[in-house]
Order: C-alpha cells, then structure tokens, then sequence
C-alpha cells in the first residue's frame, strides 16, 4: 500500500517539465560513493486489512487497564478521557496541521493555545504559560535553564520526593546547562523545610512535587519560603488533578509551576505522547522556553491570535535562543484543555475530592500498614506488603489485579513498599476486590 | 470569535463523573485551594460546537496542499489513527510490567531495526519526543564519548552551516558547546577551504542537514566526513530532510554518525498543530553505550527494557518516549515496506516539477536540481514592485493554498522555501504553480491587493508588532484589554515562519 | 465543487486488500462483468480532502442551531460514539448464536423496557427502521388485530388530521386503508363534531401526533379516545413529538393503543443528513400478538429470540432492526434516568421563550402556550412586503442559522415551524430571536435582501424548478449536460421543507 | 449526567419571558386526566464513565468476529472497513445534519448522495438510483410497490434463493399493497428458468438474487429474460461485491436492481444500521421511492445539488406517494461511497477475485460434500456436515471457530447444510484452521 497519487502518465509528463530522462537522473548531485544502491532490507508492503491485523496482533500481546483491574500510577494515571476529547482530535483541521506560522490560516489552533495558556494560569496560580514542552520531565529541565538564566546561579536543588523520571531528565540536562544537581533526602515521605534550608545556599531554582511522588502533601508553602528566603526560585511540580482542592502554587510563592498533562485530557499509552505545561511569573515571560500565543488585532482592528515573543525563540535568536524547543504537544494540550473545559471548575474539584475519598476508603480497606502514616496523601499513597513488592506484583496480577508500583525500584529500604494509585475510575467495589486479592498474596 | 471562557455562564458544565457515597477526606487549611479556577463552564453542545468552529478556522493538510518547507506536511494516513487507538496500545500504562508489554516492546525493536536500516548504523534510541531534542541529546551522546575517551576539555566546539535550522545553533549552546559557523559556497555546497580553516583538534564535531535546509545534497559530503574523522570529530545529521533519500542515500554510508529522525516529517506523524513529534537518534555502534536508558533488548525470546548501561548520559524523557507516535510511524513505514524508496523518489519528483515551472517567475539563488524540496527569492518582486515574500505568502492564502517556509534559510533574502511533498497530486501542483504565477503578475499589475492580503480568511493581517509589545498571553476575565481601541504598531513582521 | 468523478484518474487508487496467491477462479462468460464500473480513482489524500471540504460545506448540529420544527434537532453526546463503535456491538454479526449475543440481547430488552414505561404501554417492537416504518408497521398490526377479530372487511378506514404529517397519509395508503381526514378547531385542537361525524363501525383507528404538529397538545384527548374506543376503533401515536412528554404525558394514559417513537429525534440518534433512524413501536398487550418477529424474551436467566409467534405479521426490516441506533438511544435515555421529564420540561420552556420574543414580530395562528415546538405564520410579511416563509427561511442562513420547518403544517399560510429542544442555552436562542427580528425589519426596509437571500453560503439561491424539469440525477462522466447554460426555470419552490 | 444548558438562573428569566410562574404551569393545556404523576421508573442516571463501564461491560458479553474466526455470512459480511470511512462519518457536518430540506445548507451532504447515486447507478448499469432505503429487505418490498404502480398486476414472483430475510419482509408488506406472493422453488442450487416461466403469468415483478443466498450463481440473464417476455419487471437484488466480477443488473435486461449495501462501508453491528440501495431504468423514475437528489444551478449560474422529483413525495403527494419514507440511511450510504471510492474500480474487481479464489480454495481445504456440487458460486457456498449443522456450529464455536450458518433454519432438507462464507478478511491460513476444526466436529 502506498499513498501516492502519481500515476505513470503524471510522472512521464513531470520527468520532462524537470528536464530529466529518469528518476534516477533526479538524484545525479549524490556522489556515486554514498548512493544506495541495493533495495531496503524491510519486510514487505502490507495493505490496509493486513497493516491492521498486525497491528491488532502486537497490541494484543499487551495488558491495558481494559483486561486487569490497575492501580498503577506513579506518575501516569488511568483517569477517564472524555468522549469530547476523541471527537475534537479527529477533526482533520487540528490533526494535520503544522505549527502555526501563518496566522492566518491558523486561527483555530492560535485561539485554542491562548485558551489552554489561560486555563494553566487559572489552575497554577502564575501569570504566563507556554503551548506546552514535551512532558513532565523536559519542562522541569526547562524551568532549570530559566532558573539558571534568572539567577546567574549554577545548582539546582531537587526534593527526592520529586518522581524519579523527572529528576534522571534533570541530571541528564544539568552539565550541558553548566548546572550542578543536589537531591534532599525526604522524612517520613515529605521533605523538611529544615534539611532544605541547608541545601539552598545560592541555588538558582528549588523543585519540589505536590503531591509528591509517594503521593504524600509536601509543606509547599514553607519549601516556597524557604527558597524565596535565598532568591532561588521555587519550582512547583504539580498535578492539574490536584488543583481543585490543593492550593494553586502562585498562591504560596512559587516562581515557576510545571507538570506532566497526561491526567488531564490523555490516554497512558504506554507513555506518551503526552504534554508538559510550564507557567511562571510575570518578571520571567521573556525567558519562557517554547512557544506563546498572544492577542492582537488586524488590519480592520478585529481580534486575532498570533505566536509572539518570538524573539525568545531559536529560529530567531539562534545559539541565545531561550529554548531550542520547536514541536511541542500542542495537540495533546488541546486535549487538556477540551477536557478541562469539559469538566469544569465544580467538576475538577468533585474529581479531586473523589480520589481522595477512595483513597482513604483504600487505605481503610487494605488494612495494610502505610509507609509514610503520618501524611495527608491525594491519589496514591504507599503501604508495606510484607515481602518483596515485585513478587506481590506478580502473585496479584495472576489473579487479574494489578496492585501498584515497587518503590524498590527507586527507593532503596523500600523493597516491601507498593504504590496504589486510586482515580475516579476506581470504584468502592474495585478496592475491595484489591483488598480481596492483597489479603492473598500480601506477605 | 468568542473565547470560550466568554461562552461560560456559572454552573454549567459538560463533565460528570461518578460519585460514590464516601466520608469526605480533608485537605489541611494551608495546602487547600482558596480561590476556585475560573475554568469554562458550558454545556456539551456548546463545547463541541465551541471547538468544531475553531477547527473550521483552521487550515491542515486535510483541507488543502501546505507547502510549508522543511516540516514535510505530507498525508496522515487514516489507518494510522484506528491502529493508535487500539486498547492495547491506547491503554498501556507506561511502568506495566514487561511480561504484559511485550506487544509494544516489539513495536518499538522492530521500529528502532527499521530506522537502523534506513540510516545505515548500528543502534537507535526511540526516546527524543522532537528533532530538537534529538539534536540535544545527540550532542550530549558526543560530550559523553569524548570524556570517555578523555577528550571532553579539548573537543568543545560544534561546527553548524550558515544555513542550518535555528535548533542547531540553540542546541549546541544547550549542550553547553561552543559554535562555529561554516560558509556555503556558491553551489550550495559546504566551503571545503572555510571548513579545512576551522576544524581542529578543538572540534568535536558537525551538525548538517542533508539535502540542506536549501534542499541541496552536498557534492562534497564525502570529503567533509572525511575533514570531521580524520580530525577525530564525529557527524550529526539533522534528519528533518529525510523524505528526499529514504533508499537512495543513507546518512551512515554519508559518514555520519549521530542522526536524528522527524518521525513526524518524514514518517507521517500527524503534527497537531504544533506537536507531537518523535525525533529517535540513530547512532554509530561506537556511540551506543552512550544512548539514554531503558533500551529495548531481547532477551531469551521475549524483550525486556535493560536500564544497566553504565555508560548512559541518562534520559532526555519520561519512559520509553512518545509510543504513540512510534505507532503511527510504524505503520506508516509497514504499508510502503522496501517501497519507501519510491516515497522519495516521488517527492523529489514533485520538487523538480514545481521548481522547473517557478522558476521563471521569481529568482533562483542556486541553480541546480533540488531534492524534496527547493528556495525561490522574491528579491526580483522586491527590487520592481516592492513585494515581499510575506506579501506573496499572504496572498496564497487566498487562492486556497498554505503559504512556504518564508525567510529561511537566512542566507537567501525573501526566500521561499517550497516543499509539496509525495502525496501531492499533480492537479494540486499544478493550480499552486498558476496561483505563484497569478501573484507574480498581480505584484506588478496590482501591489496593493498583496500588501493587504489575506482578503479570503476568517482574520485579515494581523499585527504581531502590536501582540509583542502589549503581551496578551492570557484572557483576563474582567480586567481583559481592549486591543482593538490601541493603536496598531505595524503589521506582520518579516522573520521566518516555517521550518 | 468538483465531483469526485471529476478528480479521478485512471490508475490512481486509495484502497489495498491482501492478495493471496490462489489460482483465479473464472466466473462463466454469461455472467461475468463487460465493462468495469467507472468508480472514483484518487488516492486516499485526495479522497479525504473532497470529504473534508464536502463536510465544510455542510450544517449540523454540531455546527449550530437548527430549529427545524418536528425533527428535534437536539446535541449528539459523543460518549454515545464512543460506545456504539465498542467491537462487541460493532462487530456483531446478526446471525451470531444467541448464547454470543447476550449482550445485544440484554441492551435491546432493557431499551424495551424503558420505552414501554415512557409510553405506559405494554409490549415493544425495536424493528421498524425509522418513524414512517413504524407507521406502516402499526397500521399493518391494527388490520392483523381486526382480521383476527373477524372485522377485516368492516374496518377499511383510517382517520387522520389535517394537520397530519405526510408520512401519515402516506403510510394509510400503502397499508391498504382507506382515509378520511378530520379539521382542526379554532384553538387547534381535532374538531370533536367532525370527528364524531366520521367514526362509524367502518373505522378502524385514529393517527395522530399529540402534541399536534402545530405544537399544541389537544385539550380533549380523552373524549377523543372514547370516541373511538366506543366505536372499537384503534388510536395510534405518531411519537415524533414525545420529545415534549417525557415523563408529563404518556401516550397509553391518553388512550392511545400504539405508538412510534423517533429514536433520532426525542432520543438523539444522529440522524447523518438523512439518516438513520429508529422507530420503534410501542403497544397495549391486545396488540403484542400481532409484532414482527423475532421477539426477545428471557428464557431462564438469559434472553432468546422467540420466532413462533403464529399471530405476527411477519417482519418488517432484516435482523432485529437497527441496533446501532438502540446502542445510541439507550446511552442517551441511561445518562438522564428519571430526569427525562426535565429533558421534555427545558425543550418546552425554550419553546415557549422563543414564541413569547417572537409573537410580535410574525403571526400566531392559534394563541396558546405551546410545548416543544411553535408554528408562527409570515403571512403578515407577505401581505406587507411580498416576503414569504422561504425568503425569511433563506435569510436565516445569512445570519448563521438552519432555518425552520416551513410550509408544514399545510394549514397554516406561510408557516414558520420552530423547534429549539432542550439543548440549546439561552445566549443562543437570543441570537435567534434577534436575527428574527432583524429579518422583520429588513423584509419592511429592504426585501431585495431577503429576495435574493443567502448571500453569504457556499451556493446562492439554488433552482429547484430546473432540477426537477432537467431530473439530472447522476454524472455523465463524458456526456454530463451544462446546465449552466440551460435557461433559469425560477427559484426554490414554496413547499414543505423540513419535518 | 444531561446536556442540557440552561442555568437556574436562565431559567427564572425564561418563565418570566414566556409569562408563567413555573414549569408546571407551561403544561396548563394538558388534562389533569392525562398528566403523569410520579418519577419515570428508570435507573438512575449514569455518569458518563460509568455510561461507558456498563455499555463496554453489555459489549464484551458478545463474541464478535474480532474474538472468534468467523465464517458467517448469510446477507451479513465481515469485510474489510477502510479507516477512512470512519474519518468521514466522524465530520459532526455530516453526523448531525438532517435530510437535507434546505439545498444552501446542506451541498455536502447532497453532493455526496449525488456521488453516491452515480456510483451505485454505474454499478448495477441502471440510470437513476434513489439515496437509500432502510435496508436489503425493504427495498425489494420497495421494487414490488413500484412494479405494482407500472404494471398494474397483483402478483409478486420470488425466487426461493432469495435472501429468507427478503422474502419475510416482501410477505409482510405484500398484502397491504394488494399484491399476492408466489414463490418458485430452486432446483440443485438455482432458479430454473423453465420453472420461473410456469409462475411468472401476469406477474407484476420476479425477484431474483446474484449471487442467491447459497452463494451460487443464478442464470440472471434468462431469468430476466422470462420475466421480460411477459413485461413482468425482473428485479434483479445484487451485492455490491460481486459488482467488479458479475455482470451489471442492466445489462442482462433487469428492470430494478436493490440490495444490501452493508457490504460496501458498513460494519456488521448485529444489522444495522447498514442501507439498502434501488436503482432503475429511467422509465421508472417518477415512480422511484424515497430521496432524490438532481443537479441544478444557483442564482449565478453556479452548480447546485438538491432534493428533487418532490412531487413523488409523502410531504407533497401525501396518500398518493411513491413511498412514505422519510427518515432513510444517509449516513451509512455516505460510508458506501467513500468506500467505494476507496476501492476504486481496480479494488472491486480484486476484492471480487480474491473472495472467489478463497472460496474455492475453502471448498478444497474442507473436502466436505458440496450441498450443490453443479453450481459457481461467489464467496460463499454450502456443505454437507454429516450431522446436525447446529450441533456442529455449537462444537465448532468451542474451539473458537464459527464456520458459518445453518441452512436447516430456513430450508427443509438441509439439517446438514453449512453456509460458508469467505470475505477477503479470511486468509489461507484460517481456511486451514476451519478445516481442521470442522474435520474433528462435522459427522
Ligand atoms: C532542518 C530542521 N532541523 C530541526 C528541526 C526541529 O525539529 P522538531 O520540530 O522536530 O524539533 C526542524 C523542524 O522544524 C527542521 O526543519
Ligand atoms: C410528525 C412526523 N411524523 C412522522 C415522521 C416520519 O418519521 P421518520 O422520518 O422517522 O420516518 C416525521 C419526521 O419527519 C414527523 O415529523
């Protein structure tokens, strides 16, 4: 199957407009040496029925949340996607449209980022957001480099509470920004102000998570105050779940607010594509990576949408450019935002109380002793199973459960430690079943 | 048209979800929200409606030929979206165990050995969400190879072209290189003599695009890899031109050594408006132990993700990178199979076309055959009648057809930069060449209806001086400005758009 | 726009399916194809692009508002897509084993079950394929239902109002009855002296719409019923209206003995620009024996479908009817419950704020509150200023909106026929009323404008004269006749359009 | 969960607006007698997760053809449905429109149906085609109305290898049209044009199906013939599969061809909805039932589609009309077109090739007794299983295999009888698999 629509004539007719006898004289720039000459070594063309027989064949070899009963999150979450969302993505119109640099044509797509950058700062609390970065991690390296800039200051002080996706992305990127990472050990599943205070001498930036990794509340503010007190800036990575009934970071300081989208308005698949959203305070708007939709006029003074603060941006300022981001996620922020839009303010604050009512409904129900008893937790939070977190895993999805993540992974002492995760998804009778199946297979 | 936060009237709402009758938990007073977020609130019909119109205000491939240069607008092949939403894939959480993954792990080995092939190397890293940072990470793979081997304090400058994509350039200073640019001689070539001056025992390497972002294939590639290794220094190859060698030009065979691939160029991921994209690295077998982790490995005969390679920089991205877009892009390449060949002999053939049939009517800074892609100048419009490539763009709008990349690469003045990709019919070439014609003629018979075009789109110019120095990001519920009573500062600005 | 028989080119093709390697079997000379069918060649680009652009030249709801009276054109929720295309209903073969199919099964007997109680009646056929087949179907369970009763040759008339829906009449016909039409009242209600001049032993039922095409609900039901119940005659509910009694009026509690129901109407079944649909029929147990087979029945604790029903008339569409459709309707009714009857409550408050804003303005035949849906009359604007409903009906286009249902019911001149429904917010139905006011005006200041209305859609005034003289009703590849250059024959003509 | 848009305080206004002081009193003119007292007994109302949790559970309590190999057919098929169909019915344009009354709203909508009736017209050779019925079985019922009209005669001829779904619907309508049903038995697989002749005498129409409902092919062309000689009408009822193989309805004499455009666009779902399709020589074309769309042109001279022929209509002619539909299959029609057109000429005529190779490899494979050995015969055929075909289907869907239907349903004599069928979906290797199930389960 091919998606051509030359057919012979066309390209006999084309050949001689270009004035060339054949395809191959097209390509007569390419030096003999460096020509290909054998055919691809790929397997053969499929058609359509068959293209989606194969395709059905490898995704059935995997376990989507549809065939066990999950409770796993750790930093993506199986919440519901509204119907909207697919029915707003398949318009042709949104979908295969390039980044808009013609305004003109792209009126749609322009309004649509100015709204999404509108619902960010409503939900955060700052003043400017971007069309998005490319997920969680990325835009958290995003705000060291702003930090960096901010500050002239070259460490960056990461809470170990913060999900361990993000902090490898943000050591990976640290040496190329010249930058030095120092991680904060967490007490009880939250890090303290006071070990924090001791680690934030001239540091450019501070990132912590709320709700953290563990799912635990971190004391925000005072981590923001802390931080403010030595002119780092507060990073707040937050989950837009979250923001219905926990406080907005621009409300307690914080100078930059990140996040991973994916729980509002994404599909997991296996990860992504997803979207990253990054917001700030106003002072840091022409260091804001990525692109930004502003509000103008035309030439008869009507209202319009265009890119704007271009300036910042590489294709303009090159080497100083404050980012060297291009694509972004903009379709999967569309998502975030329909699905925003879908649920509104009185329903993100039912979702977000939802979860962590089932939460605590969990953690009644499990009767499991919790890692961490002396924190409030949203969504998730850690129990100790008794013996290796990566056996009970096993034993518990052999009976069609799947009961969460093995801290153990990340965390060392942890071994005995799984992460459950509960969304609005999850009902009473879903937990009780998860308690049916840990009273099995818990040690 | 209103925003849809101008559509909200309190207690509205589109969204329900379930409630089940459970005590309430409390969130602690310092760590409660205090003011709700002004989210819309409407019903269903007017969300959907809401966004059915901004789609109706916005131009994709789906609507009409998109020229846009360097960013491959190609067909997005149906079938691509029914597979993406298949549960299995759609549903998958990311941190599911491997034994219940291995549909994907083999997606993705099957996708990676795909790309080895086409690019000529050895191993390949899926986990860059964009070409950028595909750039990034490939730079950082260098960094890493040359501390390795002890040099890291010596190799600290990458050297660009002058026509290079404004990533390279903002990557390397991400990366924490410094950069060196390389002139282009008269052909479009590299400057063999330019480049002998400035590569030395300080270089850790080249980034070029080839074809170049002029869609010209370097005749010398060959003695400029062998300038870089015999220097000891590596080559990357910015893999956004692609579409024009699938099968008749592998980067490994050029001499590279690092290349990043637009899965959304090249290989049919739908851009959105902006994003997603994937931008895999494929690398020579002396940069794999470098790659970012996990790695899909085989292991007895199932995959599993190996995160045990001492050697790695890290990770540049959450999990294994954006599987969607693998799975888009799969398919895209399992339905041409070895024909991917014909792909690019295809929009090669295109670009041929349409620049035999342009090139009278405006100027031609390098004349030779182009690849999948070529750059016209305006300068003659500009010198006689006083239009600019963003007039002519402008103008295009009204015969139906997205504007070219405009004003890159920066070399050329007024570029225009046209590439109509392979999916194109020869009927669309065609009415695009007669509408360049049309403008070409309407500069001198009638400049004005230029300068003031678009006059067929739902907004007519827009000022983007006027959006930079008022910076309304945001709407500003109650307290939003009114620009339509500030003055206009001037129109549309002349710097790129596109690429 | 373009036929897609004019974008096609031989050789071009969209579509692969596998090919087997297989000997080729031979279909004998006789029987075997001579010339191939001149289907469309284009490649899947271009196919997606004409739908695309044939989409962007079409209205729906989606789109905006649509007050086309009778057809109660309220939101489709998308989550109802989502559900219908899950593959255990859209991959369900019709002939699958029962014990396979218990889901489809127990979604149409729980649909059953509802719109039994919705109606207040006692058995449910899911078969008829929209509202007129329902019509059909319970016109042939009446002649079954007297057959048995030995009554076959005394009961051959079927009475309906005169301001009946065409379908009704229409419907008596092909089912072998013979009509007789009764009037309206002065307050719109059937003509109680007439009627009981027309119902004798050679009746064999009413069909009527309550509320009344007119948006009137008839204030002496009762009496009506007894009237034909006391002369053994049957009553039969056309339901395209029960979108104003869900749950405030059931047809069997006024007496009626059958009833069809228009899925895509009160229950929101997409109706896809012209279908499909869904018309169930809905009876009193002395009818139930009579329904189409199959029926389903539980049958232990699972369901059958129960074919040996000796007194049925048979079947009236394949399979169990349009399943998609029931799939559709029952998510719809399963997210309201109860609050059904506040669906049926806003359509009439709607409703009724549209016809207090807009009685000034256009005449109102029958002074009453109405309930889903209104019918004013322009005559006052075509006595005045020569304007008729089709002209304001065009008008409405300019200002964004689908017009009413015009020139129905025929009694009424020049009839307006406004059905907002229940899903339209105020701010919308106030733009309506404004664009209604502001043609009033115009057809007084300016009815040129109105004359030559639309002025802003894809096509002008189209000429239905010359399309029903010329009746060219497919392409004629080679052969297609100009029109263009065939005499204009007049404008669209003054009939029914809509309901 | 509603959709439903007004606010408390909307509300308040409206009834103020509309001059009543609440919602009880909009309802005065209703009859204490008449109106309903208490709460609809329906289950509460679902949220949309949970709509989507109980539809997604009634789903998966069916076994569709994803989840077993299925070789069913009988008038239903599992072809393949192109992605692209999908995409276009999405266009809320197109899904939300209703017929199309108002021309200047609605041009996409007629254009495609115009499309449509040229495609379906160029396919079965005849020169008008209306834009759908409800199925394959109302629009034989709808051919044998129209021939009463011509012909004035009060006999329906059917062929007993018609479709036993068609022929229902044909007897159930028949008499209300004043038209009596005589049927012709079929000898080894076929009509018998000898026998056609003996029943044919002032018959108002004969019915016939190519290929019938075994999959053997009828002599069409004699039958039209018979049928001719006696100015009977031959409604020839067709798939449109077959159409790039077999012969043209028109070619061989037929007056009217229908069928069930299911095939051609629609998936199975349980049947329907799908469309049926009329198309006939033009003599008939002010007879033709249902919509119409013609070309005109507009105030400019441009050109235009709209409904035309109205005054064949129920809303214009009332009890004189052609037909009382209104309502019909539009949408799924649309889906013919577009697949059609993703097929293309080439593509039909393959698919037609492809499932009659499958077809005669199956019947190799299976080496099971040909129920009508003499017959060709298009993508699906009957075998002798040696025992009940219902035991045997019930044995065979054990092993996850569903070979076909039982002919016993609907013929005496033919207990035994399997109907196989083969779409282009079927591969080699499934074939191989249904012999080898068959060869442990048939007697
Ligand atoms: C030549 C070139 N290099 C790099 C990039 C950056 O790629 P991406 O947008 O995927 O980050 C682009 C695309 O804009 C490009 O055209
Ligand atoms: C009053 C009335 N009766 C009957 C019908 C016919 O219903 P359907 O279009 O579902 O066949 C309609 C719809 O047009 C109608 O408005």
């Amino acid at each position: 199957m091919s998606y051509l629509a030359l057919t012979d004539a066309d390209r006999e007719e084309m050949l001689a407009t270009a004035g060339v006898a054949s395809i191959d004289e097209l390509f007569r720039d390419i030096p003999e040496g460096v020509r290909f000459r054998r055919e691809l070594d790929l397997e053969p063309a499929l058609s359509e029925p068959e293209l989606v027989a194969h395709l059905t064949e490898l995704a059935e070899r995997n376990v989507d949340t549809g065939r066990e009963l999950s409770f796993l999150g750790a930093g993506v979450y199986d919440h519901y996607v509204p119907a909207v969302v697919d029915a707003v993505l398949a318009r042709g119109e949104f979908l295969t449209a390039y980044t808009p640099y013609q305004p003109e044509m792209s009126q749609g797509v322009l309004q649509a980022i100015f709204e999404y950058q509108t619902a960010i700062c409503e939900l955060t609390g700052m003043d400017v957001s971007n069309a998005s970065g490319y997920d969680g991690t990325t835009v958290a390296a995003d705000a060291c480099f702003v930090a960096k800039h901010v500050t002239g200051r070259e460490k960056v002080v990461l809470c170990e509470t913060v999900n361990p996706q993000v902090r490898q992305v943000v050591k990976t990127y640290a040496p190329g920004f010249g930058l030095e990472v120092v991680e904060v050990a967490h007490r009880g599943g939250v890090t303290d102000p006071g070990d924090l205070r001791d680690a934030v001498a001239d540091a450019a930036c501070v990132i912590f998570q709320q709700p953290n990794f563990f799912g635990c509340l971190e004391p925000a503010p005072d981590l923001a105050a802390v931080a403010n007190d030595v002119e780092a800036l507060p990073v707040a990575h937050v989950d837009l779940v979250s923001l219905g009934v926990l406080e907005a970071p621009g409300a307690y300081g914080a100078a930059i607010a990140v996040g991973e989208g994916q729980s509002a308005g994404n599909f997991q698949s296996y990860g992504g594509p997803h979207y990253g959203f990054l917001a700030a305070r106003s002072d840091f708007i022409r260091r804001m990576p990525g692109r930004i939709v502003g509000e103008t006029t035309d030439l008869s003074g009507e209202r319009g949408y265009v890119l704007t603060l271009q300036t910042r941006e590489q294709h303009i300022r090159r080497e100083k450019a404050t980012s060297n981001i291009t694509t972004n996620q903009t379709l999967l922020a569309l998502a975030g935002l329909v699905h925003l839009a879908w649920l509104g303010p009185q329903g993100l604050r039912e979702q977000g109380e939802t979860c962590m009512a089932l939460g605590e409904y969990a953690k009644e129900r499990l009767g499991l002793p919790l890692v961490f008893p002396d924190q409030t937790t949203f969504k998730e939070f850690a129990v100790r199973v008794g013996r290796s977190a990566k056996d009970v895993i096993r034993d518990a999805r052999a009976r069609g459960v799947h009961p969460g993540y093995a801290l153990g992974r990340d965390y060392g002492g942890l071994d005995d430690a799984l992460l459950v995760a509960v969304t609005e998804k999850r009902t009473p009778a879903d937990i009780d079943r998860l308690a049916e199946v840990l009273g099995e297979v818990a040690g | 048209m209103r925003l849809i936060f101008e559509k909200s009237s309190p207690g509205r709402r589109a969204g329900s979800l379930p409630a089940y009758d459970l005590p309430r938990a409390e969130v602690p007073e310092e760590l409660r929200r205090q003011r709700p977020p002004r989210l819309p609130e409407v019903a269903e019909p007017d969300l959907v409606r809401h966004f059915t119109a901004l789609a109706d205000r916005n131009f994709g491939v789906d609507t009409g030929f998109y020229p846009l240069g360097s960013c491959t607008m190609k067909h997005n092949p149906r079938v691509n979206e029914r597979v993406v939403n298949l549960p299995g894939f759609r549903d998958l959480h990311p941190l599911q165990e491997e034994e219940a993954s291995q549909g994907a792990l083999e997606l993705m080995w099957r996708l990676e050995e795909i790309l080895a092939e086409v690019c000529g190397l050895d191993a390949v890293s899926l986990q860059p969400a964009a070409g950028s940072q595909g750039e990034l990470t490939g730079l950082m793979l260098m960094r890493a190879y040359f501390a390795d081997r002890g040099e890291a304090d010596e190799r600290r400058v990458v050297i660009t072209a002058d026509t290079a994509h404004g990533t390279n350039p903002a990557s390397v200073a991400m990366s924490g290189f410094e950069l060196q640019k390389v002139a282009t001689d008269d052909r479009g070539n590299l400057d063999l003599d330019d480049l002998r001056a400035k590569v030395d025992g300080r270089t850790a390497g080249l980034m070029l695009t080839n074809p170049s972002t002029l869609g010209l294939f370097d005749e010398h590639i060959e003695e400029v890899s062998k300038i870089f290794h015999d220097a000891g220094a590596l080559l990357y190859y910015d893999g956004a031109n692609l579409n024009a060698v699938c099968g008749i030009s592998r980067p490994g065979d050029m001499g590279f050594d690092i290349v990043h691939i637009n899965l959304h160029k090249t290989f049919s991921q739908p851009h959105g408006g902006g994003g997603p994209g994937g931008g895999p690295i494929v690398v020579r077998d002396i940069l794999e132990p470098f790659l970012p982790v996990p790695a899909v490995v085989r292991d007895g005969d199932g995959l599993r993700l190996d995160y045990d390679r001492p050697k790695t920089i890290g990770k540049v991205r959450g999990y294994c990178g954006p599987f969607g877009v693998f799975v888009r892009s799969y398919a895209f390449i399992r339905a041409y199979g070895p024909a991917l060949r014909e792909m690019s002999e295809v929009a090669v053939l295109n670009a041929n076309y349409l620049l035999a049939r342009l090139r009278g009517a405006y100027d031609l800074p390098f004349d030779r055959l182009c690849m999948h892609e070529f750059v016209l100048s305006a300068r003659n419009l500009k010198r006689e009648h006083g239009i600019t490539a963003l007039d002519v763009a402008k103008r295009l709008m009204d015969f139906g057809f997205h504007p070219p990349t405009i004003y890159f690469p920066l070399i050329v003045p007024e570029a225009l930069m046209i590439e109509p990709t392979e999916t194109e019919a020869k009927e669309t070439l065609d009415a695009f060449v007669e509408a360049m014609l049309a403008i070409a003629d309407e500069a001198a018979a009638d400049p004005q209806v230029l300068k003031e075009a678009p006059h067929h789109r739902p907004v007519r110019r827009l000022d983007e001086v006027k959006a930079a120095k008022r910076a309304v990001v945001k709407y500003g519920f109650e307290a939003h400005p009114d620009l339509a009573h500030a003055p206009a500062e001037g129109q549309a600005v002349e710097f790129q758009k596109g690429a």
